[in-house]
């Protein structure tokens, strides 16, 4: 779960990072009101969990409260890169006199927490790594010891930062780590870290994301989650237990386990080269109970490009018969008209067929092979287009 | 000859009592009756399940029955402790199915295990089958039979398709592994195919894996460098779109990194024969 | 440094371990109101930082305010072992069904800390351990894993707990853990851990011990140093950066070094048999200044037993003739009658030796090695007997 | 030949600009220059300090020198990291002179470098000393002369005291080594004894300890069953009191535990000789 940048400079806060003390608004009046405490030129931001808000026009600089709310009102509602800007950060504009980045995430390969600066704050950070790997300097945290002091002073060292830095630099790092940590974060970065003018360090932008996985035990954050953000399917997915992904293609995939999902999708692209493809990414989990399937079914035929459905079940410990009765009681619940194709292993898999083929329902066919389902599919979307 | 697991294995199950463990436990003690000698609830001593003795602790289940191996159906909060008690027990194979285990439990417990003698599979794994043995975890049995192809994979169902349809075109295998599509693992790519490389009776293998990380990539610079057998591979995920999370606690490619199409090309480079469809793979071992 | 019975249990409390909630009181009439205000049968316990409180009649149950009052008034200003009683501790008695042990240390040879249960509550875990091993139950603790769930379980099946209680006293060992920790400390016990007559658990008496090396990360914990049960002497030292411990003997031992100064008293007693020994342990660190050895030397003369004094300096780097110059310092600024025998040994020995000589101190001689210094202090102090 | 370090030693000194760092700098300097290579002090990189240079790292300071050794002379509160940024530099022998190091510091720095390449002595220890070649701590080079003897030591003075009446009897010594009396250090007596048994030109053993904990009987195990060449010890601390602590963190007898008697009676079981002064070990020696 990504939090947004207001959200997460107010975590950094939380651990003694210092960040410019803005105010969000989710209106153009409330930008003018703040803007007007804030006094002097202000940076207008559009909080919107996508990278290239700048590019898209949706960070501005305004010199009074006036204009603040002038682009207040050009960014709120604006779309950026398919997501709707519904609340914008009002900050005070700083003095700028150097821009480094600091981040922190989990590094596969190693195992352990690799903690990254460079002197090139304000790009993207993996921009850098390609571009130009010797200013990135990585130091990997021992999960039990965590960050060494010797280590943030060897990301100061390797970045070129000035000696009188150094202390201020390791507070915001140590502080950067403890709330990586705390937080359960897959990601916590500033980008840029700023040296102002006055040569103070400061936070000016952050982004963190957070574990799905260790939400339980962090219900404060689980309570920010913008379902504004996601797709609405995506949300009603998620609170059905499903994981699910939109894609621009036709054929609605239903699947048990991710991999196999994938694969499926990437089968249904083979065979549907430049004409159709998959719709979607959807795992319904282990089994595939009739509710579960109900659910499922209801999301993919939601979304109105979708021509033809797969389904793809390897049942593995389930009998294909079960799981054959639960898909047609799920499209006893969810009547539809799209062409359906099914394909089912598992123990009983050829008595799940027979049941499939016996039920005569007139847009559901069964296949035997992954393959053979696939290219069925395909046909039947280019079909119906 | 198998890798990790064989009709030797002695196995507990830790969350014998709970529903998913009870379960799998009838499964594993259905596939293998010798190599299931008990399982850990605590609080739960003294009962039985499926015919197999329930202890308080993992120490005490080894103290009563030798056990080597320990498969975890724990809830994810628990999980990490389920594995740091069996490594504290001395157990040299610990496969983790539990799933949604926080990623800095994860970092913690690699760092801890990486200097004893207990290696870990998983965690959200199948976990692992060696086909007339030993079953370890949740791979249905049906779908293997005993042979000479090794099986490794990030991935769960995709797995069992793949091991299905060499089953199903006369190729046994000698042992199926699921390693898990979570950021941090136990048990790596490389670390199984060294195995395969050194199991006698492994003639190929089969690598299945997907976008995300680079552990494909790592797996072919092994399989180039060190690797005498042949190795076939699927690679899931080349129409999912950048910066998506698919399924998959680690399943995402970022920044660019971690795409299919550089793990395939890694993969050929190295020699191996990379199909487009997971049905194919039998036909690229033969 | 230890803390109080009382101390200790508001610790453990802060960690969430249950405690009856008493109060202490200085005075009788103190003591009355606290008794008044529990109501009920009290336990009066005086609070002195020494084992057998009990047996010396520092533990008294009253079934009255009054009869608290008593108590108080007889236990406030007896001296146990020592030590004068200026606090007393009133709980409300407990209903006891069972005592149990339960402690956490650090083991020198594991590296580690260990906690240790035994089902033999009350009684000291030294004599559980030597008359009774097989009932002391002990975990080693990962110090950066921490006590884990699996081990408090150990710990509970070890003492035959019955399971009922398992939780219950999972979260006491981890609690316990945790105070051992955050505070520090090198000891940290409940002895005894009661399950009442309620089935509840409780712990009804505790000990803690700090790191005096951690004190610095714990200024609420230095604070609590309880300085009535120290000798005035070994406060002073403490505040003079010396190390120093009163015994029984007659000679004045001031050496540097803590292996040296055990050594140096050794001697003592060798040469000096039954009749003189060393009257302190006194360890005066690296080299010898004036002013701390002069501050040593008005610690060793208020002790009004020692008949002569002997110094044993091992200059190390220092140069001979610079602490000989920094002893006379000393000695002009403490005089004394008392004989006095010096030992010195580093570079320039002879030369000090040379200068201490020259001085013409009626009551100081010099000795070459550190058995004539010794044998020479022993029959001074005869002499002086 | 000699144990821990040699005139091949390169040794920087973390902490080098402090008061102690700088004149103890001075000494080992002085004793063997060409065995130490430089410093660290965190934001004094590319001073000088008695001629050798300051590095704001251990990193950077094992690559520009070649450091394998390092003594550390940091105050307390920094001392755990100054060893775990020396242990991470890959420095294969860390000396601690630092003293007051919390006891739950040193447990998880114990912890930390047992599955480590590096050996930690110390903390609160002299450091050692191999007369004529190195001279590593606080140790004063003047009392010791190159010879026969290893001398191990849970003291400071003490160790110099004996050290001194070998050298005044014309027993020269291999290598002095105080490994210091804190209840947790990097390395005990047996470590030493073990090094001591196996290096050629150590012929007899010199062993001081002191009251509290179980060291000392440890080490009468381990030379009973392992060392072949003799023994001469003294315990310091016949005369102390128990359950009071004599200045050392670790000297005290707690629960009857740690007494000299035992200690002496142990030791005098193995066969070693044990002198009631510490003046007579030379004899004992003889």
């Amino acid at each position: 779960m990504n939090l947004h940048e207001y959200q997460s400079k107010l975590r950094f806060a939380e651990y003694g990072i210092p960040i410019l003390r803005g105010k969000t608004a989710t209106t153009p009046d409330a930008a003018y009101e703040i803007a007007n405490e804030l006094g002097g030129t202000v940076v207008v931001k559009a909080q919107v969990l996508v990278g290239g808000r700048g590019k898209a026009g949706g960070v501005k600089l305004a010199k009074s409260a006036d204009e603040a709310k002038q682009h207040a009102e050009a960014i709120l509602g604006m779309n950026i890169k398919g997501l709707t800007v519904r609340r914008v950060l009002i900050d005070p504009a700083a003095d700028i006199a150097k821009e480094i980045y600091l981040g922190i995430t989990n590094d596969r390969a190693a195992g352990r927490a690799v903690m990254m600066a460079s002197s090139e704050g304000g790009v993207e950070i993996e921009v850098v790594a390609r571009e130009n790997p010797q200013a990135l300097i990585r130091v990997h945290i021992d999960p039990f010891l965590g960050l060494r002091d010797y280590q943030a002073r060897t990301l100061a060292i390797g970045i070129g930062l000035p000696r009188e830095h150094w202390r201020a630099f390791g507070k915001i790092a140590h502080s950067l780590y403890e709330c990586y940590v705390g937080n359960d974060a897959l990601l916590a970065e500033i980008n840029p870290l700023v040296i102002t003018g006055d040569n103070e360090l400061l936070a000016l932008d952050g982004k963190m994301s957070i574990d799905d996985n260790a939400l339980d035990r962090h219900p404060d954050i689980a309570e920010m989650r913008d379902t504004d953000a996601e797709a609405a399917a995506e949300t009603e997915a998620r609170k059905a237990g499903l994981s699910y992904v939109k894609l621009d293609g036709q054929i609605g995939c239903m699947v048990n386990g991710a991999g196999l999902a994938m694969a499926t999708m990437d089968i249904t692209k083979l065979y549907g080269g430049d004409e159709v493809g998959p719709a979607n990414f959807l795992d319904i989990g282990g089994g595939a109970k009739a509710e579960t399937v109900a659910a499922a079914l209801r999301i993919i035929l939601a979304d109105p490009n979708v021509k033809s459905v797969l389904f793809n079940i390897f049942g593995g410990i389930t009998r294909g018969d079960e799981v054959a009765r639960g898909i047609l009681q799920a499209l006893d619940e969810v009547k539809t008209d799209v062409p359906m194709v099914i394909r089912l292993v598992g123990t009983n898999a050829e008595e799940g067929r027979a049941i499939i083929d016996s039920a005569n329902i007139a847009n559901l066919s069964s296949a035997a092979s992954l393959t053979e389902a696939a290219k069925k599919a395909v046909e039947l979307a280019k079909g119906a287009m | 000859m198998a890798i990790l697991a064989d009709s030797n294995t002695r196995l507990i199950v830790q969350g014998i009592t709970g529903g998913e463990g009870s379960f799998h436990t009838q499964q594993m003690v259905e596939y293998a009756p010798e190599t299931i000698v008990g399982g850990v609830t605590p609080g739960k001593g003294g009962e039985w399940v499926h015919g197999k003795p329930v202890f308080d602790t993992v120490e005490a289940a080894v103290d009563a029955t030798g056990a080597n191996a320990s498969v975890i159906f724990v809830p994810g909060r628990f999980a990490a402790d389920a594995i740091y008690e069996a490594v504290d027990a001395g157990i040299g194979l610990i496969v983790c199915i539990t799933e949604h285990i926080p990623v800095h439990d994860m970092m913690r417990v690699y760092d801890y295990i990486k200097d004893t003698d207990s290696r870990l599979v998983g965690p959200n794994c199948p976990g692992l089958l060696t086909p007339g043995q030993a079953k370890i975890g949740i791979m249905p049995g049906y779908i293997a039979t005993p042979g000479y192809v090794g099986v490794v994979s990030k991935s769960g169902t995709l797995t069992y398709e793949v091991v299905y349809a060499l089953t199903n075109e006369g190729m046994g295998q000698t042992t199926c592994i699921g390693i898990g599509g979570d950021p941090i693992i136990g048990t790596n790519f490389v670390d199984v195919l060294q195995m395969f490389e050194d199991d006698p009776q492994t003639e190929k293998v089969v690598l299945i894996g997907e976008i995300g990380g680079r552990a494909e990539v790592d797996a072919a610079d092994f399989i180039k460098a060190n690797m005498t057998k042949p190795v076939a591979a699927f690679i899931a995920g080349k129409s999912a779109p950048e910066g998506t999370r698919m399924g998959h606690a680690g399943a995402i490619v970022e920044g660019g990194e971690g795409t299919a199409a550089e793990k395939i090309e890694a993969l050929e480079e190295a020699g191996v024969r990379v199909a487009s469809n997971p049905e194919e793979i039998p036909a690229l071992l033969k």
